[in-house]
């Protein structure tokens, strides 16, 4: 029961000290916030010419942040090789290189 | 000569693609040496990085064709390589000290993922320390969590599944910290580029403090539980106790040092010491540090298992690490990355060591460990080498960052700080000697043991033995790296 | 505060989501309930920066035909980092899940807390 | 497991979503779609072949060993062709010359067609392959 309390409580002002640092955004859907910069004008301006993708998403993740989704496919690689490992039952279709200490 | 720019990223391509290959390889020596030669042309390509970094100061390379707001590029500059080329040879003697044992550890078939994951894990590490865009850090961070997690749990035992699922959800829950730090960053600037916020951030400051305030906090917790910043340390004793030896090892050497590189790089390049003045996030940094001096040290005191022990001795010198950062002074800072050198040496050092006393003994209580010094002589004179220079005997690394320390606390202007390194110095005795002197000496330790009749081959100490060298090196030679370090340093 | 509400309407909800994610890791002590919070809170992140993305009125950013100026189209980038992030999250849920798999093999439960109390650390 | 109804719906749906998920990847830089959002959509048709008709429709061609060798090989092609790229950044030097086409038309925008449908394979057998080993425990 006190472990709930001091849950909800930390959840609680946790939620606040968030709303708090929330107040100093422009409001939702306006046109006035900073990530309309030169960086976004870029991004949509040269799309086409730069990287030849008439979407602009795609132009961005696979040119401009290509080394972003280069990690992204190590990290799926990572969580498969992971899985590989943890729930692979030993030895069937791995080739199983040896003596196995069979513990389980 | 811009073709030594290259040296960095192809380090990290080098160990992806190698890591990408090793899967379907069926046989364990080949895995084996495919990860020493890379290691070996990794640590060659960091001390390239390391003569590029001293020959221009800083460089920064476009990853992409497409400069620094608009693509992801590298900044490298002193602490960069000097951080980097600690990741690289502490891996480089982990896999070559692993090579000869590991199968003992870890089962037969996953020793090729052994490899793999340390290979994953060297580079995203690298890449955290050397992007200068927070998003992609942010994905590198992910990819060495992963790996790390994949790292404690390669043995099968029920406790490290245990203590790898803390791991994880802790992990996970600073990375999503993290990355709301991020979001509100990237809400306020527009920018992920860390110099692009910087300067946007400078002239945006005004009508953004409660923004700032929270973004920071975000990034002080999130980064501090993958850091082990005191309170939230608690997946710490229980991952690295628990991990095979090299795990250990690397997972304490160079793991957690990472996010603090990172975390440096957040606070005093990204909001830089200007909006870090009139936030309290310095102080909190300063008192956690020194509570984790403290307390790391009283949990490592009480503790009955040897890895455990050595592994609280991480929190309290994580504790050092940061109390130098919330002196938010130049001296305080340089001396936070020096002790992260020197941290990560030792504690290498320390592990490796600790784990191959398990390894030949079979037993982990720190009573069992009374002769071991006439058992296996080489190993503990390493061991002891390591303790003193926790423990801050002259010359060694750890002293030459507690003395530092006190300096930079004294030009804080709060003398009982002075106390709390005292007081964290003389706990690190407490525990630190009784070993060593239990290995060594005493009647009723030695008796019954056969000298050297437990050493390892000398061939498969080489790498124990380098690590330690290059501690010593360190520490004698700690005026031009604590220099060159210094340059690097923000202005205040 | 009413006008702070009903205009950041959007970004207290994912703010609130963050929070339930939040609490559900930390009261319940089943590891699934425990991945679905760290879920809840990844995917309010994610909505928090498609938020940051929305611009009334804006065009999705697919420039076909012709290109009608830069105040046509909404920004490409969060929507595209969310793209990564969302495969971090699902990897890390993947093993999460494998890794709960395992847990439950070991110690036939997947409560956490049963299994924490049995050594006193 | 699997019921009579179901079997012939997915028999119905699979083609449909198989060429769907190929559309996703082939067409990610004109419209809506790329390598992830296909390769999901491609994984999702996998892992309904095999929950519906078991290992020996799809999986007895292409086992576990022959999808993670596939994906590995594309993960290694992705290294090499993006990675080529990346170090000429860093030398501020052009990459592989591939020109970028007509924007709009399939075979266009240089290297984004083909690391589409790489970071699709990769998706997809990534998650074929996870989700088999949770289902049955080996490849």
């Amino acid at each position: 029961m006190k472990r709930k309390i001091a849950a909800v409580l930390i959840t609680v002002s946790f939620i606040a000290f968030l709303l708090i640092g929330l107040s100093d955004f422009p409001p939702y859907g306006t046109a006035d916030s900073a990530v309309y910069n030169e960086v976004t004008a870029r991004y949509l301006e040269k799309s086409i010419e730069e990287t030849g993708a008439v979407n602009a998403v795609a132009g961005m993740i696979l040119d401009y942040r290509a080394f972003d989704t280069f990690i992204e496919a190590s990290v799926i690689f990572t969580a498969l090789v992971l899985v590989l490992m943890m729930l692979q039952k030993n030895d069937k279709a791995n080739g199983g290189d040896g003596n196995d200490h069979a513990h389980h | 000569m811009q073709g030594l720019h290259l040296t960095s990223l192809l380090s990290i391509l080098i160990l992806m693609i190698t890591a990408f290959i090793m899967p379907v390889i069926k046989q364990r020596q080949l895995v084996t040496k495919i990860s020493l030669a890379t290691m070996g042309v990794v640590l060659v390509m960091l001390a390239l990085v390391a003569v590029d970094v001293a020959r221009v100061e800083h460089y920064t390379a476009t990853i992409g064709h497409y400069d620094a707001p608009f693509g992801i590029t590298f900044d490298i500059g002193p602490i960069e390589a000097v951080v980097g080329v600690l990741f690289a040879f502490v891996s480089t003697m982990v896999v070559w000290y692993a090579s000869f044992g590991i199968h003992k550890e870890i089962k037969e078939n996953r020793v090729k993922l052994f490899y793999t994951l340390i290979h994953l894990l060297l580079a995203s590490l690298l890449g955290i320390v050397f992007t200068s865009d927070l998003f992609n850090s942010f994905v590198f961070i992910e990819v060495s969590t992963l790996a790390a997690c994949g790292l404690i749990a390669i043995k099968d035992k029920p406790e490290n599944i245990k203590a790898t699922m803390k791991y994880l959800i802790l992990s996970s829950l600073g990375s999503g910290l993290v990355l709301m730090g991020i979001a509100y960053l990237y809400s306020m600037t527009g920018h992920l580029n860390m110099r692009a916020i910087h300067e946007t951030l400078q002239v945006s400051v005004a009508g953004n403090e409660r923004a700032i305030l929270v973004s920071l906090t975000m990034f002080t917790i999130g980064l501090g539980i993958k850091a082990a910043m005191f309170p939230l340390h608690i997946w710490l004793p229980d991952a690295h106790a628990s991990a095979p030896g090299p795990s250990s090892a690397i997972l304490s050497g160079i793991v957690i040092k990472a996010p603090v590189v990172l975390l440096f790089k957040v606070l005093f390049m990204v909001y830089g010491h200007e909006i870090l003045k009139d936030t309290v996030i310095l102080n909190l940094i300063l008192i956690f540090g020194a509570t984790g001096m403290i307390m790391g040290s009283l949990f490592a005191r009480v503790q009955t298992d040897l890895k455990r022990m050595v592994a609280y001795s991480s929190v309290a010198q994580m504790g050092y690490i940061f109390f130098g950062f919330g002196l938010g002074n130049a001296m305080g800072m340089t001396i936070a990355i020096y002790h992260i050198l020197a941290h990560g040496l030792t504690k290498s050092c320390l592990f490796l060591s600790v784990s191959s006393f398990i390894e030949q003994t079979g037993q982990r209580d720190i009573d069992n460990m009374r002769g071991i010094g006439r058992e296996m002589p080489i190993t503990l004179a390493i061991f002891s080498l390591g303790g003193l220079s926790m423990v801050g005997i002259p010359m060694l690394p750890g002293f030459v960052s507690k003395w530092n320390l006190a300096l930079a606390a004294i030009d804080y202007g709060q003398i009982f700080l002075l106390l709390i390194i005292l007081a964290s110095s003389l706990l690190n005795v407490s525990y630190y000697f009784p070993i060593i002197i239990n290995g060594y000496f005493g009647n009723a330790n030695l008796e019954g043991k056969i000298y050297k009749s437990k050493m390892k081959p000398v061939r498969e100490l080489v790498p124990l033995i380098l690590l330690s060298i290059m501690m010593v090196i360190v520490g004698f030679g700690s005026g031009p790296i604590l220099d060159w370090i210094a340059s690097a340093m923000p202005s205040l | 505060m009413i006008s702070f509400i009903t205009s950041h309407y959007f970004q207290i909800g994912t703010v609130i989501l963050f929070g339930v994610g939040f609490m559900t890791l930390l009261l319940n002590n089943n590891l699934i309930r425990k991945i679905i919070g760290l879920n809840i809170m990844d995917t309010s992140i994610f909505l928090f920066f498609i938020t940051i993305g929305y611009t009334g009125g804006r065009e999705a950013p697919i420039i076909n035909g012709a290109f009608k100026g830069i105040d046509a189209y909404v920004t490409p980038i969060p929507t595209g980092l969310m793209l990564t992030g969302i495969v971090v999250a699902v990897s890390t849920t993947a093993f999460a899940l494998a890794l709960t798999i395992l847990f439950y093999e070991r110690f036939g439960t997947i409560d956490l807390s049963e299994v924490m109390d049995s050594r006193g650390d | 497991m699997t019921t009579p109804i179901i079997r012939r719906i997915v028999g119905w749906l699979l083609p449909f979503l198989w060429i769907f998920s190929f559309y996703i990847m082939l067409f990610g830089h004109l419209s809506p779609g790329g390598g992830f959002s296909g390769g999901s959509v491609l994984g999702a048709c996998l892992i309904l072949d095999r929950h519906v008709n078991g290992a020996n429709a799809f999986g007895a061609r292409f086992t576990g060993e022959r999808l993670l060798k596939l994906s590995l090989a594309a993960l290694l092609l992705y290294g090499i062709l993006k990675g080529q790229s990346f170090l000429a950044g860093v030398l501020h030097m052009n990459g592989l010359p591939i020109p970028l086409g007509t924007p709009g038309n399939i075979l266009s925008s240089g290297l984004i067609l083909p690391l589409n449908v790489l970071v699709g394979i990769v998706v997809a057998v990534a998650f074929y392959l996870i989700a088999t080993l949770f289902e049955e425990g080996h490849l």
